[in-house]
């Protein structure tokens, strides 16, 4: 345990973590500190084209992986199954209605690009490598629990959106944050060493600095939601957002060890599914679900998991997956 | 002096991410033309929003269209219809205007 | 046909720095809801101003509020005490909406 | 209950790049205000556009002026005019200030 | 032949010109991705803060070159003449009207910063250095062909702008664009190398990555007006914005030769030549010629022009002077 | 007189200042040049981390300096003080109102954080280190003023914020720079050179041009206010802003001298009492003190005394600093 204490007060005084816990503070003393929303905007398309960016690029060379494949569906059956168990433990434990247990199973089965990139930090910074291409497994895992929370919510006769279907599928599958994942990755493959030598000075070494300031960001976005919204859940709905993930970890740990993976990827990958999404399935939920009540889902995924998962969830799924990796 | 002309003018606050659904109706439509201001706060039954939270969800817009009064019952019934299950308000008042042959 | 029902609408233009506090107000009045719509220039006794000048001060903003005509007398009280020393106008006009419930 | 005036609200929706001179001349007509909200979209008979396009062309912003009934039609003319070979449309209507000597 | 070919793949395959390629496919597909207008604004000043500085920098200690002189009068001749020739062009071979034929015209007339700064990296991506002040000849560039295209248009009797003159003028001569190009050049010049030294961290080594970002905001706004204004252009019309570029590309490599400029400096001479405005000249035009439609202009200049120079033209221009330099 | 004048072009002579000449030359010529909203306020945010934090840093690792106290305490016995004899100057000198000339003193006892980072550009230049504390110097000296002015206003019968007296204390306390500038040095301190190395490729390098680009924008808006609001001055307002900035420095560089800073150190504090906020205490006065005139305070603090500091008091203060230590 001393080594877990080590790893997690090591993730938890970095910079990243400890500019989340500013904004965190900053909310909760109702301080007007706040980044504007363009430059929240454009911190989150850098980080998705960095982190595209760079995958791409470690890609381009390397001999094609046929555990790749296997990932990505394993990233797609995840992505879509998650959703159901979350959707069902919701109901038994908690008192949210169908269509808020279906929309808050939603976040927990898509990922969390943020959470992503700061493990990366962490498996980096302890000297770990991973596969270049798991940040593909990212992009994939995005959207198919979407589909699940409509089924869902459907099958709870409170959704109508037949005659929205394509067009609500359209702009799903071309929302910002995933043509700039899999463009940027796919521009990356093609420039390979050459390309990245060009756009490095951008998105290389500045990169955690930026990270800083977009962390910053979301402890005040996330504090201001714990305080508007924190009084209004269940103590069973708050212990969901921090058992959930843990389960999923555990589950997920064990389901990649076939691929066998490097310790570091396998760690990501874990990671990933542990994550719950805040950006792209919360603007799906208002055009799909809108009867969901968005301080509910919000609040669980950015105010309990994010932090969460940021401070000591990192640090004890990169455990997991050691003790597991032997 | 300068002739003025009646018209309504609909004020639509829906939510962002609907926006583009809204403008799609009205350009089916026909209505002449329409003007969408930013949003940066607000409150509702929904519980009070503002700027800055990542997701645009719970964003809201304001479209303004200033139509003539005989189109206004036949915009309001569909633009009602993409508010219905939604969040999101209308209001529709009296103006005058310069050059009715825009409108 | 759609039902109309008549409302009053609330706009309040505002300091920003001062923003806060007739949110405030606003939401210990209980007024069922209210939209904040930001300023890029303006001009009064006070001069002119326009974004970007580093410091909130002196920068506006806009608050709508559609509320019922038996509540506009309780609302601008207190929004006139919030407005009173400080820099700000309030105008209040007609309007229809079609969910009267919702305000 | 509070004392309440009658006025007259103008909106004019105009496109930026003639902002400056629409506001130079409303301050030669010693208006005694006036409010720039931005337009994030918008669609007229010149076609749509929406935020974003590299140069200004195109890109609306909308103008609020609350005056008196009186000082209208000698608001309009000059107004008319900045508009006239230009995009934009211009709107009046009917609002309640409660501190007259304001305006 | 094939070395068109490669030297248009080996520009067409660069980061930048793929992001581009991105944002118009992004658009295509309606995806909603887009990047807030107040960083585009900041990028563009970035990059004539960039390119000015840089091209100022290295005047200084350099001695007072002559060619200096006849380059910044052929490119204020070249400006105030090609829209005379874009007019006749445009009015002989389509159905444009007078005014709308005359705003089009100007923008051939002035210049692109962005097709310049992309050309800039394809010279010196292929070891070619230009002529620093190469950067000055932009800036003289960038608005006599406004006052030609008004000439055109107050001879068809449409324009009325007589008492708006004077202040029109001040308004293009001091638009944002060249007040930062300009100003930029100025202090890169003052300060010489230790000035450089001091900003390059931030004007020097990002620069192409901050390119990146920007040209795919580009593509996405270029690919939106595509999608709503190509239908209304006739094929003549759109002709026109590729044959125009090449013709002038062909004048300039031609009457630029007496200058006896290096290859690169020769070769962005050709590119500024042959490359639309879309920032400065559109504004200029909603002000003085209102009644010319915005939709025919920018699409003709970003739509068409823009990426036929980004891709094909540059590498074209390029070998077009490589030949006549022999 | 030579050495000052040398010091002076030197200064003067800097990227920084004449990217801040730029921007003011821009507003007097009516240029529609102009940086967005929000990139003036994350560029602000920027220099408040990063100056913030490389204090911090520096910090952690050093044994605790005693002076470091007295230096706090002197930083806020001064920022009480300041406006005390600015109220009285002010009411004896101008036909300034009580409210007024309260309003405006409060902005002589705060500090300008970008006068400041731009007095350490000087310092560090000429090749002075100096205490990394002197930052929270900076942080404390924010505010008191403030209060000065609050009770100077309420004698004089003129401000009744009784009732929003906590309110108002909260808003001051945690408003965004301070929350900031503090965080970042806790942050820094606390991770110390490791963390350093993680953000300085944000922070550290590109530093100076992000100070050239945010300078552009003061001196865009410095240009326009004073435009608008110089001619409603007296003249006997305007020499307050050149003479009190002056007198604050002599009194400073006396007062500092027991604390036996370094020359660099030294001069830093003085430039801090010199300076003239133009940030917070505007929005604070607006809230507390609306009577009293924007057009006033603003253009005194950014129109005229951070000109002068900037560009002739960083040097003089500096020359006199390393005078009285001999
Ligand atoms: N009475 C109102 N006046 C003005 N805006 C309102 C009002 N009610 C709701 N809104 C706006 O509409 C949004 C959604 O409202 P609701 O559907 O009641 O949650 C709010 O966030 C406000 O921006
Ligand atoms: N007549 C008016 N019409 C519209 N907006 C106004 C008017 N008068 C004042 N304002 C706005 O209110 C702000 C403060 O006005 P004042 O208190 O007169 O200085 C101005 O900066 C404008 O944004
Ligand atoms: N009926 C309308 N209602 C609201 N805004 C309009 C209307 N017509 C035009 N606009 C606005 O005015 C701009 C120019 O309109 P137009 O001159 O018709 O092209 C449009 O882009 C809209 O922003
Ligand atoms: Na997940
Ligand atoms: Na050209
Ligand atoms: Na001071």
């Amino acid at each position: 345990m001393t080594s877990f204490f080590a790893l997690a007060s090591q993730n938890i005084l970095s910079p990243m973590v400890l500019f989340f816990g500013l904004g965190l503070l900053a909310a909760f003393a109702r301080s007007d500190l706040s980044i504007p929303e363009s430059i929240a905007k454009i911190m989150a398309l850098y980080l998705l084209l960095a982190i595209g960016f760079k995958g791409g690029a470690s890609m381009s060379g390397v001999g094609f992986d046929p555990r790749l494949v296997a990932a990505l569906g394993l990233g797609v059956i995840l992505s879509f199954s998650i959703p159901l168990a979350g959707y069902a433990l919701l109901r038994l434990t908690t008192g949210l209605s169908k269509i808020d247990a279906a929309a808050v199973a939603a976040h927990y089965g898509s990922i969390s690009i943020v959470t992503f990139v700061a493990g990366t930090q962490a498996v980096s910074s302890l000297g770990f490598s991973f596969e270049p291409w798991i940040v593909a497994v990212a992009a994939v895992m995005e959207f198919p629990a979407i589909l699940t929370a409509l089924w869902l919510a459907s099958r709870a006769g409170e959704a109508k959106h037949q005659t929205e279907g394509a067009e609500l599928f359209r702009e799903i599958a071309f929302n910002g944050s995933i043509v700039m994942l899999v463009g940027s990755f796919l521009i990356g493959w093609i420039t390979g060493k050459p390309g990245l030598d060009i756009v490095n000075p951008f998105i290389g070494d500045p990169f955690r600095g930026v990270l800083c300031l977009f962390l910053l960001d979301m402890g005040i976005v996330a504090g201001r939601g714990l305080r508007q919204g924190a009084g209004e859940l269940e103590w069973t709905t708050i212990a969901f957002g921090i058992y959930m993930p843990m389960a999923i970890a555990l589950l997920t740990a064990v389901l990649v060890l076939p691929l066998d993976l490097s310790v570091g990827g396998h760690a990501l990958f874990v990671i990933l599914a542990a994550s719950a999404s805040y950006i792209a399935v919360p603007a799906a939920m208002r055009v799909a679900l809108p009867e969901a009540k968005p301080a509910i889902y919000l609040t669980m995924s950015l105010g309990v998991t994010f932090p969460f998962n940021l401070t000591l969830g990192i640090p004890a799924y990169l455990m997991l997956v050691q003790a597991l990796k032997g | 002096m300068m002739q003025t002309h009646p018209k309504k003018k609909l004020e639509i606050i829906i939510e962002a991410p609907l926006l583009n659904r809204l403008l799609d109706k009205l350009e089916r439509l026909n209505v002449s033309g329409y003007t969408v201001v930013p949003a940066i706060a607000g409150k509702g039954s929904g519980g009070a929003w503002r700027e800055g939270q990542l997701t645009q969800a719970g964003h809201m817009v304001m479209v303004i269209c200033i139509t003539s009064e005989e189109r206004v019952p036949e915009v309001l019934k569909p633009v009602y219809d993409v508010l219905a299950r939604h969040i999101g308000i209308v209001t529709v008042s009296d103006v005058q205007v310069i050059r009715a042959d825009h409108f």
